[in-house]
C-alpha cells in the first residue's frame, strides 16, 4: 500500500457524500410544497441545531451534559432582550446571542473538567437549574414565570418579514441549520474534531501525546454553547417570545434523547433524532393527547431493547442469537 | 569544557502512596542516545518511576530535568511536547478510532495542527506520509481502517508503541513493551526498538531478560522503591544481590538454571 | 351543510397541571353531551391539544390550529404564562380566545379577542380578604407561589386587609415546584399570625393542608384561609380531615345547591367517573356556553371581533349561579361564595355559608 | 478410574468465526498439561470454553466424569475449575483481600495461604485491584484461582510480566500442587521449555486443531516439532 | 432553629431512603436506572390503594410496598432490564426514561392524575415539643418514624454490604461480569436480587415519602434530580456517603426555604455544585480509587 492510498483512506471519510446536499435542501422543498408543515419543520430545525450542539460535547468530546438547555436558554433570552432593547434585526441578534451563549459556556467549562460522568451530569444540570432560578428571580428583566413577551422582529436581511403562517420562520431556521451543518461538518473532521474523539476515548493517553485536554474541552464547550445559543435565538426569533422553559431540565433531557435516538458522534445523528422524536411526539399527541407519553415510552424501550440498527430492519428481529 | 547536559535526569525522587514508599530517593541519568534498562522485582516501583518522569504522578520530593531544564512541575502534555514520551504497560489506545486516524491525530498534533478547526485532518501530505511510514514500520497497514477495539492483541501492542514513536520522542520510556506479545512476535518489536535512531535516549523496563540483555548497555535495578545498583549488564547479572531478589539462582528445575546461564 | 365550527382546545393533559386539562376537557364534553353538537346549523368540532403546561408549546399549537386547522375559536389555557404567550397570536390572527382557567386579571388585557369563563384572582380573593377583616383577624402571613397569579393574590389580599388596619407579618413566596412545605409552615408558626392566607394552584393545596394540621398550626391558634383553589373539590376528599374548617372564597363549589349544578355534576360524572367537577370544570362548561350562545346569536355567522362582541353582555344561569359577561373586562360578573370545608355524608365539601353578589373582575361589587 | 478432564470433539468460537475445530484431549488427576501453539491458534479460546465463558458449538467436556458443557460458568467453577485468565482481570474496585474472599471456597487454600505463597500480596492486602503493579496483579490472579480450591487449574500465561525469580517460584509451586495436592493443571505458556520441564503431557494447537499430543519430555527434546509448530528455536 | 434542623434531618433521611436503591443500582451495579422514581411511585400507590380501599394500617403497608415493588423490580429485571446491563450508559438512560414514561401513563390511566394523599393514623400525626433553655425542638411523630426507619435500614444495609461477602461479590460482578462468572460467582442471581432489593427500597421510600412529598403520576421525574444529587454527592463506595449527602441536602433545602424562601431551589443546586467542584468524586471516595 502506498502513501497515496493512506492519504485517500483518510480523506475518504471526510468527503461530502452525494446525498448530503440533498438532505440539506429537502426540508426547503417540504415547506414549499406543504406550507402547513412550517411549524413542525421550524421546531425540528431548531432542535436539530440544538442537538448537534449537544453532540459536539456529548458524542465527540464525551462530556455527559444534562444541562445543555442552559445555553439554549441564554441564547433565547439574549436574542429576545437584544431585539427588545437594542435592535430587532435577526441576524445581528443571532450573532449577539451566540456570543452570550459562548461566553456563558466558556465560564461554565471550568466546572466540567474534573470528576466522573455522574459528577459532570450533575454539575451541568445544576448550572442550568441555577440559571433558571436566576431568570426567575430577575423577573424585571426576563418576565419571570410569565416569560419575555412583546418581542417583535425585523424582516430577515431586511427582506423577509416573519409571517403568521410560520413559513418565513421555517426557512430562516432551516437556513441557519444548513449553515451550521456545513460548518460543523468541517469542524468535526478537522484535527480539532479528531482530538476531541481522542480525548473522549482515552484522556490519559491524549494528555500523554501532548494534548492540552482541558483547553480542548473548554474550546469545544464554548463552541457548543454558542451553537446551542443560536438554536435558542432562532426559537425566540420565530416565536417572538422567550420563556424560562428554555432553561428547563425537560429541554435538556429532550435534546439528550434526540441525540441518543439519532446516534452520537455522527453529524446527522442529532438531525435524525430531532426529526424522529418531534415527529413522533407530534403524531402521538394528536392521536392521544392524554396518553402519548405511554407510546413515547414504548418507543424508547423498544428502540433500546431491539437496537437502533435492528429497529429499522425488522426482518432481523427473529434471526440470530444473543451474540448476533 | 562544559559538559553536555543529560537528556533526562532525575534526582532524589520520592513518591508515597499512603504508607507505602513506592519510590524512595531514586536518581537516574540518561545520556543522549542511552540504551538503559530498568529492572526489578514486581512492585519495585518501575512503573511508578515512569509515571513520575512523565507527570502522571507528582513526586513528593525530588527534581526532574529534561535537557538541563527543570520539568518537575510541568504538566504531562508539555513534557511530551518537549520530547519525553512513553508507552504504557497496559495498552492505552483510542478504541473507537482506527489506527490510521489515531496516528494521523498524533502526527497532526505534533505538527501543531491540533486546534485547527478549519482544515481537514487528511489534507496534509506530510502527515499522511508520516502515517504511512509508521503503519508500514509497525505492520499495521492491513488493519489501518479497522476500529482499534477489534484488533488482535499483538497489533494493539504494536500500535501502542507506534503512537509513542509518532510523538517524535527524544527520550523514550518503554514499559514492558513485549508484555503479552507471543514469543514468535517479540523479535519484530525487538527489531523495531533496535532500529530506533541512535541519538534517541531510551529507558526500557522488561522482565524478559533475553530482550533486556540484548538491548541495554547500562542497567538500573530497583528494589522496594529504592535504587539497588546501577552498572553495566555483566556486573548486574553477576551481582549476588540481584540474583537473590530478581534473577533467581536457578535452584528449581535445571531448565531455568540453563536459561539463567544464557542471561549472563 | 355549512362547514363545521372548530374550537381548538389547548390545555395541559400531561405533566404537573394535567388535572386542569382533564377537568376542562371533561366539562367541555359534558356541555356538548347536554346541548348537542350542532348550533345554528353548524356542527361544533373540538380539537384537543396537549401543551404539557409549557407556554412555548401552547403558542406553537395555537398558531398551528389557526393556520393549518382553520379553527374559529381557541380555548382552554391552564396557566397565566401560557395565556400571555398565546394572546398576541389571537390578536394577530383576529381569533376569539376563550380563556377557561388562568385567573390573573391582566390576562384579558393582553388581547381584545379574549374572554374569560373562569374568574380572576382578585375577584376570588376579595371575598376571603373581606371576610378576614370582618372576622377579627388582625395579623396575617401570606403564602403564594412565585408567579403572576401568586403576586396578584397577595396584592388583592393586602389591599383589603391593610385598608382595614390589618397587619401582614410576612409575605412568603414559594417556588412553583416545591416538594416540601414544612419549612415554610414552620416559619409561619414561629411568626404566630392570627391567620395564614394561602393561594396555590390546585394540587399542592392538599399537601399543604395536611402539613398545616401536623405542624400544629391550628393548635397554635393560626387559622388557615385562602383562595378556593387550595380546597380544590377535585382532590378535597384526599386531604380528608386535615381540611376541615378551612375557610376559602371562590366562584364555584361542587356542593352549590341548584338544580342546574346537580344536572351538570351528573353529566360530568358520566364522562369522568373518577373526579368531581371543580372551578376549572365549571369554567369549561360555561366557556362552551359562551361559544354556543354567541354562535346562536349571530346565526352561526360571526367571526373574529364580531364573535367576541356577541359574547359580551351575555347573561345566564350557570351551575355556579348567575353570571354576566362584563363587556369592559370581558370577565364574568359573578357571585363569590364564602365556604367552609365540612364533611357531608362520606364526602368532604366546600359548604357555602355566605355570598357576595355580583363581583366584577377587579373585586368590586356591581 | 475416569480421567480428570475429558474433552471430546469440541468446536467453539465467536459470533462469526469458529476457532476450535474438533479438539479432543484428556488429562489425569495430578497431571500437568502444557498447551502450546502460536499466537492466535486458539489456546485461550480452549481454556475459556472449558471455563464456559466462550461459546461451545459442539462436543463434550467432562470433569471427573461429570458433563460440564451445559452448565453455567459459575456452576463449573463450583464443580472444581480454577481459572487464571490471560488478561488477569483483577476486580479493580475490590481490595486485594476482597479479590480473594469474594471467590474463596472452603478447602486447603485460604487467603492466608496465598499470602504465605506471595508475601508481596500480603503487603498490598488493602490496596485496590486497580492500584497493583502488573506483576502483583498476576500473583493475585493466581491466588484467586487457588482459593477456589479447584480440582483442575487452568492457567493462561500465568508467568507473563513476572520477575524471573517469581517465574521459577510459580513453576515450582505448580509442580508442588500437582504432586502433593493432586491437582490437575493445564498451562499455556509462551516459553515452551519452561513448562515442558514440569509437565507430563503436551498438546500443540494450530488453527484450532490439535496437531500434536504426547508426553512432555519427548516434545521437549524434539527440536524439529517445536520448530515446525511454534516457530521458535529454543 | 432546632426544629428546622430536625426537619432538615428528617427530610434528608427520607431522601436517603428514596435514593438508596438508586445508589445501589447506579453506584454498585453501574446501571443508570432513571425509572427508579417509578418504583418509588409504585410503592406510594400501593400504600395509598391499600389504605383507601382495604383499610390496611399504614405500618403494614410499608413492608407490603417493599415486597410488591421488589417483586415488580424482579420481574422487570428478568424480562426487560437484564440485557441492558452491558449497554452504554446513554442507552440505559433512554431505556429507563422510556420505562418511567410508561409507568407514569399507566398510573395516570388507571388511577388518575390528581394528587393522592395518605391518611396517617392519629398517633403519627402528633407532635412532641421539647424545650431547652429557650430553644424549642418540635418533632413531628411521622418524621421521627422516618428517622427511625432510615437508621434501621442504614445499619442493615451497611451490615450486608460490608460484613457479608455479598457486597464484594456484587462489586466483583460489576467490575467484570464474565470473569466473575467464570470464578464461581452467580452473577445473574446477584444482580437479580440486588435489583429487586433496590426496587423494594425505592418502594419503601415511596410509601414513606408520599406523605411528605405528595404523590401523583409526575412523581418519577419530580424528584429524580434530588435522588441523583444524593448519589452524586455521596459517592459510590459506601452508604455513609449518600447518607451524609442526603442530610446536607435535606438541611440545606429546609433551612434555605425557612430563612430565604425567595431563593427557591437555588441554594440546593449551589451547594451541590460547590461540593462537586471541591470533591469531584463525591464526599467519600473509596480510598485511592480512581
Ligand atoms: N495508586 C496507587 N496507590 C497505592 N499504591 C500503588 C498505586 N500505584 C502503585 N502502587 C503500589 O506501588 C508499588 C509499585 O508499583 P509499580 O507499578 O511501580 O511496580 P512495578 O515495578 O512497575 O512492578 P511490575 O513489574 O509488577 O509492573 C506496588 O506495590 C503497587 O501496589
Ligand atoms: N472476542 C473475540 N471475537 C472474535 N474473535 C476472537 C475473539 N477472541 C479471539 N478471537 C480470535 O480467535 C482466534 C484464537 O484466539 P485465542 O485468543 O484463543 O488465541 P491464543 O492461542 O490464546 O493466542 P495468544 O497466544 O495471542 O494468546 C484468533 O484468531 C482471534 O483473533
Ligand atoms: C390558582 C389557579 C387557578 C391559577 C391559575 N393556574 C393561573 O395561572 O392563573
Ligand atoms: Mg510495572
Ligand atoms: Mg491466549
Amino acid at each position: 500500500m502506498t502513501p497515496a492510498a493512506v492519504h485517500d483512506a483518510l480523506r475518504e471519510k471526510t468527503r461530502v457524500k452525494l446525498w448530503e446536499p440533498v438532505l440539506w435542501l429537502a426540508p426547503l422543498a417540504v415547506v414549499a410544497l406543504f406550507p402547513g408543515s412550517s411549524f413542525l419543520v421550524n421546531q425540528m430545525a431548531i432542535m436539530a441545531l440544538f442537538a448537534i450542539s449537544l453532540d459536539l460535547v456529548l458524542g465527540y468530546a464525551g462530556i455527559m451534559s444534562l444541562g445543555h438547555a442552559a445555553f439554549f436558554g441564554m441564547g433565547a433570552f439574549a436574542a429576545g432582550l437584544f431585539a427588545k432593547f437594542v435592535m430587532p434585526e435577526p441576524i445581528v441578534g443571532l450573532v449577539f446571542a451566540m456570543g452570550v451563549g459562548g461566553l456563558t459556556a466558556y465560564v461554565c467549562s471550568y466546572t466540567i473538567l474534573r470528576g466522573s460522568a455522574l459528577t459532570v451530569v450533575m454539575v451541568t444540570l445544576g448550572v442550568s437549574l441555577i440559571l433558571l432560578e436566576i431568570g426567575n428571580y430577575m423577573t424585571w428583566l426576563t418576565g419571570g414565570a410569565d416569560g419575555l413577551q412583546g418581542v417583535v422582529m425585523d424582516p430577515v436581511l431586511g427582506l423577509f418579514p416573519f409571517t403568521f403562517d410560520g413559513v418565513t420562520a421555517a426557512y430562516y431556521s432551516l437556513a441557519v441549520l444548513a449553515v451550521f451543518l456545513v460548518v460543523y461538518r468541517r469542524i468535526v473532521n478537522s484535527p480539532f474534531g479528531t482530538s476531541l474523539r481522542v480525548i473522549r476515548d482515552n484522556r490519559l493517553r491524549a494528555y500523554s501525546i501532548g494534548i492540552d485536554t482541558n483547553r480542548r474541552i473548554k474550546l469545544a464547550y464554548t463552541l457548543a454553547g454558542a451553537i446551542a445559543a443560536a438554536a435558542g435565538a432562532v426559537q425566540t426569533h420565530s416565536m417572538n417570545f422567550a420563556s424560562l422553559d428554555a432553561f428547563a431540565f425537560e429541554r435538556s433531557a429532550d435534546v439528550l434523547l434526540m441525540v441518543v435516538i439519532g446516534g452520537t458522534a455522527w453529524i446527522y445523528g442529532g438531525v435524525i433524532g430531532a426529526i424522529v422524536f418531534i415527529g413522533l411526539h407530534h403524531v402521538l399527541s394528536d392521536l392521544t393527547p392524554q396518553y402519548w407519553t405511554f407510546w413515547v415510552g414504548v418507543f424508547l424501550v423498544l428502540l433500546m431493547r431491539v437496537g437502533r440498527d435492528r429497529l429499522i430492519r425488522p426482518w432481523t428481529w427473529f434471526k440470530g442469537g444473543p451474540h448476533g | 569544557m562544559a559538559e553536555e547536559p543529560y537528556a533526562l535526569s532525575a534526582s532524589g525522587l520520592v513518591m508515597r502512596f499512603g504508607g507505602l514508599l513506592a519510590t524512595n530517593n531514586v536518581s537516574l541519568n540518561l545520556k543522549k542516545g542511552a540504551r538503559h534498562a530498568l529492572i526489578g522485582p514486581n512492585g519495585a516501583g518501575k512503573t511508578t518511576f515512569v509515571n513520575l518522569l512523565t507527570g502522571v504522578l507528582r513526586p513528593s520530593s525530588g527534581t526532574i530535568h529534561l535537557d538541563g531544564r527543570d520539568i518537575t512541575t510541568l504538566p504531562m502534555h508539555k513534557r511530551s511536547a518537549r520530547g519525553l514520551v512513553r508507552t504504557f504497560q497496559i495498552n492505552q489506545l483510542f478504541e473507537t478510532l482506527t489506527p490510521l486516524e489515531t496516528l494521523a491525530a498524533v502526527v497532526g498534533e505534533r505538527s501543531g495542527l491540533g486546534s485547527k478547526m478549519w482544515r481537514l485532518l487528511g489534507a496534509d501530505r506530510n502527515i499522511t506520509e508520516r502515517c504511512h511510514a509508521l503503519l508500514e514500520q509497525f505492520r499495521l497497514l492491513d488493519v489501518m481502517s479497522r476500529p482499534t477495539s477489534q484488533l488482535p492483541y499483538g497489533k494493539r501492542r504494536q500500535l501502542e508503541i507506534a503512537i509513542a514513536l509518532a510523538c517524535e520522542p527524544r527520550v523514550l520510556l518503554l514499559d514492558e513493551p513485549v508484555a503479552g506479545v507471543p514469543a514468535s512476535e517479540r523479535s519484530d518489536i525487538l527489531a523495531i526498538i533496535n532500529a530506533l535512531p541512535a541519538d534517541m535516549s531510551i529507558l526500557l523496563i522488561e522482565h524478559d531478560m533475553d530482550l533486556v540483555f540484548s538491548f541495554a548497555n547500562r542497567m538500573t535495578v530497583l528494589v522496594n522503591g529504592a535504587l539497588l545498583m546501577e552498572a553495566d549488564p555483566l556486573t548486574v547479572s553477576n551481582d549476588p544481590r540481584v540474583k537473590e531478589v530478581y534473577l533467581g539462582h536457578g535452584a528449581g528445575t535445571d531448565e531455568t538454571a540453563q536459561s539463567e546461564v544464557r542471561y549472563a | 351543510a355549512e362547514k363545521p365550527f372548530k374550537v381548538g382546545l389547548i390545555v395541559p393533559m400531561t405533566g404537573a397541571f394535567a388535572s386542569t386539562g382533564r377537568q376542562l376537557h371533561s366539562a367541555v364534553q359534558a356541555y356538548m353531551k347536554d346541548h348537542g353538537d350542532t348550533v345554528a346549523g353548524r356542527k361544533i368540532q373540538v380539537i384537543l391539544k396537549d401543551d404539557n403546561g409549557v407556554a412555548a408549546n401552547s403558542r406553537k399549537l395555537a398558531q398551528e390550529l389557526i393556520v393549518n386547522d382553520d379553527v374559529d375559536v381557541i380555548a382552554g389555557f391552564g396557566l397565566t404564562p401560557i395565556t400571555l404567550a398565546v394572546a398576541p397570536i389571537a390578536t394577530q390572527s383576529k381569533t376569539p380566545m376563550v380563556l377557561m382557567a388562568a385567573q390573573t386579571q391582566a390576562n384579558t388585557e393582553a388581547s381584545p379577542y379574549m374572554v374569560r369563563s373562569s374568574g380572576t384572582i382578585t375577584q376570588v380573593t376579595s371575598g376571603i380578604a373581606q371576610w378576614a377583616v370582618e372576622n377579627d383577624i388582625k395579623t396575617a402571613v401570606t403564602l403564594v407561589p412565585d408567579y403572576a397569579p401568586g403576586y396578584e393574590s397577595e396584592e388583592a389580599f393586602k389591599k383589603y386587609f391593610l385598608a382595614a388596619g390589618g397587619k401582614i407579618l410576612e409575605e412568603i413566596r414559594v417556588p412553583m415546584r416545591n416538594p416540601d412545605f414544612a419549612p415554610f409552615l414552620q416559619r409561619v408558626r414561629d411568626v404566630k399570625p392570627d391567620a395564614l392566607f394561602v393561594m396555590l394552584p390546585s394540587g399542592p393545596g392538599a399537601a399543604l393542608l395536611k402539613q398545616y394540621g401536623q405542624r400544629g398550626l391550628a393548635a397554635a391558634g393560626i387559622r388557615l384561609i385562602g383562595h378556593g383553589a387550595i380546597t380544590d373539590d377535585d382532590n378535597l376528599n384526599q386531604a380528608g380531615d386535615a381540611a376541615l374548617g378551612v375557610i376559602t372564597s371562590d366562584y364555584y363549589a361542587t356542593s352549590h345547591d341548584s338544580e342546574m349544578n346537580r344536572k351538570f355534576i351528573e353529566t360530568y360524572k358520566s364522562i369522568d367517573g373518577t373526579s368531581r367537577p371543580n372551578f376549572f370544570g365549571v369554567a369549561g362548561y360555561d366557556g362552551m356556553h359562551l361559544i354556543y350562545e354567541a354562535l346562536r346569536k349571530t346565526d352561526g355567522k360571526a367571526e373574529g371581533m364580531a364573535f367576541v362582541d356577541a359574547m359580551k353582555n351575555l347573561s345566564f344561569e350557570s351551575p355556579r349561579g348567575p353570571v354576566t359577561l362584563d363587556p369592559e373586562s370581558r370577565d364574568f360578573i359573578q357571585n363569590i361564595y364564602m365556604r367552609k370545608v365540612e364533611k357531608v355524608g362520606d364526602e368532604y365539601q366546600n359548604v357555602e355559608f355566605d355570598v357576595i353578589e355580583r363581583v366584577n373582575a377587579a373585586g368590586e361589587t356591581k | 478410574m475416569p480421567d480428570m478432564l475429558n474433552i471430546e470433539g469440541l468446536h467453539a468460537g465467536y459470533a462469526d468465526s469458529i476457532v476450535l475445530n474438533d479438539v479432543s484431549l484428556s488429562l489425569d488427576q495430578g497431571e500437568t498439561l502444557a498447551l502450546l501453539g502460536r499466537n492466535g491458534t486458539g489456546k485461550t479460546t480452549l481454556i475459556n470454553t472449558v471455563v464456559g465463558v466462550t461459546r461451545r458449538h459442539k462436543g463434550s467436556i467432562q470433569l471427573g466424569g461429570q458433563p460440564l458443557e451445559h452448565l453455567a460458568p459459575h456452576v463449573r467453577a463450583r464443580a472444581g475449575i480454577g481459572w487464571v485468565p490471560q488478561e488477569r482481570n483483577i476486580f479493580r474496585s475490590l481490595t486485594v483481600h476482597e479479590n480473594l474472599t469474594a471467590v474463596a471456597r472452603p478447602g486447603s487454600w485460604t487467603p492466608a495461604k496465598v499470602y504465605d505463597t506471595f508475601p508481596r500480596l500480603a503487603e498490598r492486602k488493602g490496596n485496590m485491584g486497580a492500584q497493583l503493579s502488573g506483576g502483583e496483579q498476576q500473583m493475585l490472579a493466581i491466588g484467586r484461582a487457588l482459593v477456589l480450591n479447584p480440582r483442575l487449574l487452568l492457567l493462561d500465561e500465568p508467568t507473563e510480566g513476572l520477575a524471573p525469580i517469581l517465574v521459577e517460584e510459580v513453576l515450582r509451586g505448580i509442580e508442588n500442587v500437582t504432586k502433593n495436592e493432586g491437582l490437575s493443571v493445564i498451562i499455556v505458556e509462551q516459553h515452551p521449555q519452561l513448562i515442558l520441564a514440569i509437565s507430563q503431557r503436551a498438546v500443540i494447537l494450530d488453527r484450532g486443531t490439535v496437531v500434536h499430543q504426547g508426553p512432555a519430555h519427548e516434545l521437549r527434546h524434539d527440536q524439529a516439532l517445536l520448530n515446525r509448530w511454534l516457530g521458535v528455536s529454543v | 432553629m432546632l426544629t428546622i434542623l430536625f426537619d432538615g434531618v428528617a427530610y434528608g433521611m427520607l431522601l436517603f431512603i428514596l435514593a438508596i436503591g438508586l445508589s445501589v443500582t447506579l453506584g454498585l451495579m453501574n446501571f443508570i436506572n432513571l425509572a427508579h422514581g417509578a418504583f418509588a411511585m409504585a410503592g406510594g400507590y400501593v400504600t395509598v390503594l391499600l389504605m383507601q380501599h382495604l383499610n390496611v394500617p399504614f405500618l403494614l403497608c410499608v413492608p407490603i410496598a417493599f415486597v410488591v415493588t421488589a417483586v415488580l423490580g424482579a420481574i422487570l429485571e428478568r424480562t426487560l432490564y437484564r440485557p441492558m446491563y452491558g449497554k452504554p450508559p446513554l442507552d440505559q438512560v433512554l431505556f429507563s426514561i422510556g420505562l418511567a414514561f410508561i409507568a407514569m401513563t399507566i398510573v395516570d390511566y388507571s388511577i388518575g392524575s390528581s394528587e393522592q394523599i395518605i391518611q396517617l393514623p392519629q398517633w403519627l400525626r402528633g407532635r412532641t415539643e421539647l424545650s431547652f433553655g429557650g430553644h424549642v425542638l418540635g418533632m413531628g411523630h411521622y418524621r421521627l418514624l422516618i428517622i427511625a426507619v432510615c437508621i434501621v435500614l442504614t445499619i442493615l444495609l451497611q451490615f450486608i454490604l460490608t460484613r457479608t461477602r455479598f457486597g464484594s461479590r456484587l462489586r466483583a460482578a460489576v467490575d467484570d461480569q464474565r470473569v466473575a462468572d467464570g470464578l464461581g460467582i452467580n452473577v445473574n442471581v446477584i444482580f437479580f436480587s440486588t435489583f429487586a432489593v433496590g426496587s423494594g427500597l425505592a418502594g419503601v421510600g415511596g410509601a414513606m415519602g408520599a406523605e411528605v412529598l405528595g404523590l401523583d403520576p409526575t412523581f418519577p421525574f419530580k424528584f429524580m434530580i434530588y435522588f441523583l444529587i444524593v448519589v452524586a454527592l455521596g459517592g459510590t463506595s459506601s452508604l455513609t456517603g449518600p447518607l451524609l449527602a442526603a442530610l446536607i441536602l435535606g438541611v440545606a433545602d429546609v433551612a434555605g426555604k425557612y430563612y430565604m424562601p425567595k431563593l427557591g431551589s437555588f441554594i440546593v443546586y449551589a451547594v451541590m455544585i460547590m461540593i462537586l467542584l471541591w470533591r469531584p468524586d463525591g464526599l467519600f471516595v473509596r480510598r485511592g480509587a480512581k
